[in-house]
């Protein structure tokens, strides 16, 4: 494991918080760590800030991340990466559409040409919308309590995804499948990164997989083109057991 | 020289090349099985399931050792009920689909492997090796009676070829593949009684603290099961262990090994592995004038 | 952080680092293990000797897999009635000498103990696990009765400390620790079973087809086993396998261990490694706060 | 083990023969490797040629050489390496004192500078002598065939040493030891090639040690004022087992 020391923490929202840590590694956006809660569990999580300072951002889901959220400057972090294939560097007008923690990964992806779309569950949950320039963000909260009420799909209505020379997308599975409807048979280019259970981080344990697609090695981007062969996208998953079960 | 000359059979299994694709590594989902099998593998076993569903162990379940791996999946497994699907996902392709099983008893197995059969498995591998389960794996494996006892049960109740997985963790694996002779074939070996400790965190670094060593550090450990069996007794031997270049398939050939499983490796060389060894494989067979790879098994061995 | 935060105990023998030279690695003349001392070594383990001249196995007698080895060199040794030179040129510098024997016998054990002690071994370290040559090492050290009569009998016999090194390729190496019980310290480990096999001679590679793996492949093993006997017993442990850098030290005192030996890894780094992770080692004490290298010992163990 | 084809075999005198092998390697003066004759035996050989084309010359003392010693073009040898300290490189005079075999270890040496001082049993174990310059080498044999009767030390009176910029020497311990003492006390630069019994050739068995030092991995290759520390050097050694006798 690699450990580093925790310098900073930033509360985002009620249940987000960024850790800043130093670690002198190239990461391109959209890779990923496993990050261990020593004692309680191992999770994967996105390098929000990849810089000479990284961090991660961090939701409050279920024993590690609260175990991991509740870390103070001074205490050590352990994780091991970076893993994962990156999202692909593009000049140009770039949309980021980010759902929940997914906005993590796009983070890096924030730019002077980066237009954001953002779906939060409710106005509090809102992630990085200041960080892009004004007039270049858009906000969906499923209650309505900010910005237009509905998901991601309420939010691209407005907008000319054409218009775009890059689409990166992060967020639940449900929401990129939607997402993947609605552009597949748009002519744009697009990224998304897929979220799954990952036990390894390093292709062994078979329990990221898409259609024989590991998620941590191959993934988390893909491509359009690679999730048109992918039947088991947004349809199907194992779970921690290895039991098939709809992703719905 | 044609590609015919990898051909292998293992019981009345017939593959197309000797690389099959180790248990716990990349067959828990069907999809992935059918990948590995067209991006080269000449068969994969599952991993090993059980009776009814397991969790198995908290994440960090894998260290890694940079060409080496720990683990401690904890023979996670949705149990056998629901693991029909994968295998008919798997066989899509038509290539052979080996189901591996483990239990606590010789019933336990029985029933598994005649499901597995149903299921349309075209073998059954035992898994009596699995180093980090209490009651399970090589509790059980380093049992002869045991062994002989699960053995002689599968046999009665299923035709497909029945595979014995054995562990290295004993004091005479050699006792132990007598005990399971009436295998059609013995997997030598599983992995090595291991731990990794994290000394910036003061503790075992997998959840379960114990693990199992695989990679190309346990090779001379599984070279060297394979050579002591296959002297002693007449048994068919798949290899396994630490495998990632046609060198080291070779080896375990020479040593007395008819085919061989591949695990880690694909964690460092990708899919493409199968493909890469078959090529370098039929290369070495050329340029050393051997025409058929039966030629060489068993070629270093003194009997 | 003064260097004396390093101070080991084995029994009565102080050390002045954990840092030991382990048997069979440049110690077979008296003036190479002086240098091992002079240049840093806090004390050296004799290679094994025996009752009488042995030649040893011809060469090839090692494989070099990079870090790792593979040995066979057979118990080469000039029988213990020469070896009193050898023991008085190494004492030479003052630093603790500690003289490893083997033997078939609980009497020939205990024979070898009291020579060593005459010549002035500061401790006696029993070799039940050399695992390839028949007859003696790990044939002895799988035996818990015949494990439990040489340690009693040695004891009997002499005053230094009692150190008895058990081999890993058993099935349970906790009940030949147990049975070891009246030693002042357990070694843990020695080599594992394995070989390697010349795939363009078709051949073993080492001229005893069968050897012993050294090296960074089996610290994981060494790390379970030092964990597992530290877990269930209360005996002094010497941790050995695989160490090449401070971490690999701390893993082991963190599983239990209160010093190490070193063999494989002069080879990799030669005879500056004893000085070079003393240095490491009292680096990460200060950063990590650790006042003495005593409160690591088992640190990472749950008993 | 690395594995090469015999490509051409050149017999010496009737107990020596060089064997020629393609190695894409890059081996210094005074290297070695260990040579496996399989069934039979492991010996450390020096490379007495180390261009593109390398090559031993071995001479046939006991079974393993022997079966070296018989292969022909065609088959295959093997052998490990290339280890050991080489001799340093010098510009300026040479003088090359070569006992036996020694000879091919010095071999890669020699030049147009370079000045021979050649020992063998009998005229017809003389080697390389043709290699130097015409009026560039001294022979002695010990029967008084060819040259100079005795043994080097013989042959070292009509040479003024002091006029070298370096001695490389190469041959038995007794030899070199002599040669030792007659140096020591001259104003010289030597670099004396020993050779003792090998078991590992990569620093762990301590067969080859002399005063704590490998002869696999410090030597084989010592200048003077090493040898000055080395008070075993030419007095003790240990046999196979290990024993310690005297080197006479
Ligand atoms: C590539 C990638 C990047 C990500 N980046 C981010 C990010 O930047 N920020 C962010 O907030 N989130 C991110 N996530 C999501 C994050 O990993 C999950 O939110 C996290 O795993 C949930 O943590 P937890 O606290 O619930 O973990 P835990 O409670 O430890 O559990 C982790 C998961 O494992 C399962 N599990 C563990 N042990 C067992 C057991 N014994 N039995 C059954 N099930 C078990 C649980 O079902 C759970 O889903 C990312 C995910 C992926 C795949
Ligand atoms: C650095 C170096 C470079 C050399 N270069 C050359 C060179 O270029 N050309 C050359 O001709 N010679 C060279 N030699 C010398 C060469 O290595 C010896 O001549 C060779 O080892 C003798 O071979 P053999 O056929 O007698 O071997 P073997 O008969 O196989 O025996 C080798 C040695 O091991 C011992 N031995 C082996 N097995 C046993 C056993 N079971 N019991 C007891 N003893 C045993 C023997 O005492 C013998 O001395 C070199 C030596 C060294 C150290
Ligand atoms: C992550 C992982 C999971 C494994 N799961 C199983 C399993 O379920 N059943 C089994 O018999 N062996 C299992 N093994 C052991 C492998 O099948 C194989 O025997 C071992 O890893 C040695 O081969 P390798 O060095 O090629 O990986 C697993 C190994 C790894 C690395
Ligand atoms: C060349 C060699 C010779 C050895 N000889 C002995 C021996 O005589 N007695 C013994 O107890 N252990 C012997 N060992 C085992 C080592 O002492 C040590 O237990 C083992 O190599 C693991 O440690 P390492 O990985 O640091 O080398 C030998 C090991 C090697 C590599
Ligand atoms: S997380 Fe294990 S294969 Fe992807
Ligand atoms: S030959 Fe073994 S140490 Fe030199």
């Amino acid at each position: 494991m690699i450990h580093a020391e925790i310098i900073r923490k930033e509360k985002l929202t009620p249940t987000v918080s960024t850790l800043y840590f130093h670690w002198n590694a190239d990461v391109k956006p959209g890779q990923f760590v496993m990050v261990w809660a020593p004692g309680t569990g191992e999770i994967p999580m996105s390098l929000s800030h990849i810089g000479k300072e990284k961090a991660f951002t961090i939701k409050n889901y279920g024993p590690s991340s609260d175990m991991l959220i509740k870390l103070e400057p001074g205490q050590k972090i352990f994780f091991r990466g970076p893993y994962g294939r990156p999202f692909s560097a593009v000049n140009g007008k770039t949309l980021l559409i980010g759902g929940g923690s997914g906005m993590a990964s796009l983070h890096p992806l924030i730019s002077r040409n980066a237009f954001g779309l953002i779906a939060a569950r409710t106005r509090e949950e809102i992630l990085f919308m200041d960080e892009f320039e004004s007039g270049n963000v858009s906000v969906t909260t499923d209650d309505g309590t900010f910005g237009i009420r509905g998901n991601v799909l309420a939010g691209l209505k407005d907008l000319d995804v054409d218009s775009f020379d890059m689409i990166y997308a992060c967020g639940p599975e449900v929401m990129l499948y939607n997402l993947y409807k609605h552009l597949k048979d748009k002519n744009v280019n697009a990224e998304l990164s897929l979220e799954r259970l990952m036990k390894c981080g390093i292709g062994v344990c078979d329990s990221c997989s898409i259609n024989g697609f590991q998620l941590c090695r191959d993934g988390p981007t893909f491509t359009m083109d690679q999730l048109r062969y992918m039947n088991e996208f947004g349809t199907e998953k194992l779970t921690f057991s290895g039991t098939r079960v709809s992703v719905h | 020289m044609p590609k015919g000359s990898l051909i292998s059979d293992i019981g009345s299994m017939q593959l197309e090349s000797p690389l099959i694709l180790a248990s716990g590594i990349l067959d828990e989902n069907g999809y992935t099985m059918r990948r590995m099998l067209e991006e080269g593998a000449a068969a994969v076993v599952t991993k090993s399931i059980g009776s009814t569903e397991r969790a198995g162990f908290t994440p960090p379940v894998v260290v890694d050792l940079g060409d080496n791996l720990l683990n401690a999946i904890g023979l996670s497994n949705p149990g056998i009920e629901h693991f029909k699907e994968e295998i008919s996902i798997a066989k899509g392709i038509g290539k052979p689909v080996i189901g591996s099983i483990f239990g606590a008893t010789a019933e336990e197995f029985a029933y598994l492997a005649s499901r597995m059969q149903s299921y349309g498995a075209d073998a059954v591998e035992l898994n009596l090796s699995c180093p980090h389960v209490k009651g399970f794996g090589s509790e059980v494996g380093s049992d002869p009676s045991l062994v002989e006892d699960i053995v002689s049960e599968v046999k009665a109740k299923i035709n497909v070829p029945v595979l014995a997985k054995l562990t290295p963790n004993v004091t005479d694996i050699v006792s132990i593949a007598k005990a399971a002779e009436k295998a059609d074939a013995l997997v030598l070996i599983n992995t090595v009684k291991a731990m990794h400790i994290d000394i910036y965190a003061r503790m075992p670094t997998l959840s379960n603290a114990y693990g199992g060593l695989s990679g190309p550090a346990i090779k001379p450990i599984g070279v060297r099961a394979v050579y002591d069996v296959y002297r002693e007794t007449e048994m068919d031997i798949i290899g396994c262990g630490g495998i990632s270049r046609f060198e080291d398939v070779l080896e375990y050939m020479m040593a007395g090994a008819r085919a061989v499983e591949i695990g880690t490796a694909l964690k460092t060389y990708g899919r493409a592995i199968f493909d890469n060894i078959k090529r370098d494989t039929i290369r070495f067979l050329e340029s050393e004038g051997i025409e058929n790879i039966e030629e060489i098994i068993g070629a270093a061995v003194k009997k």
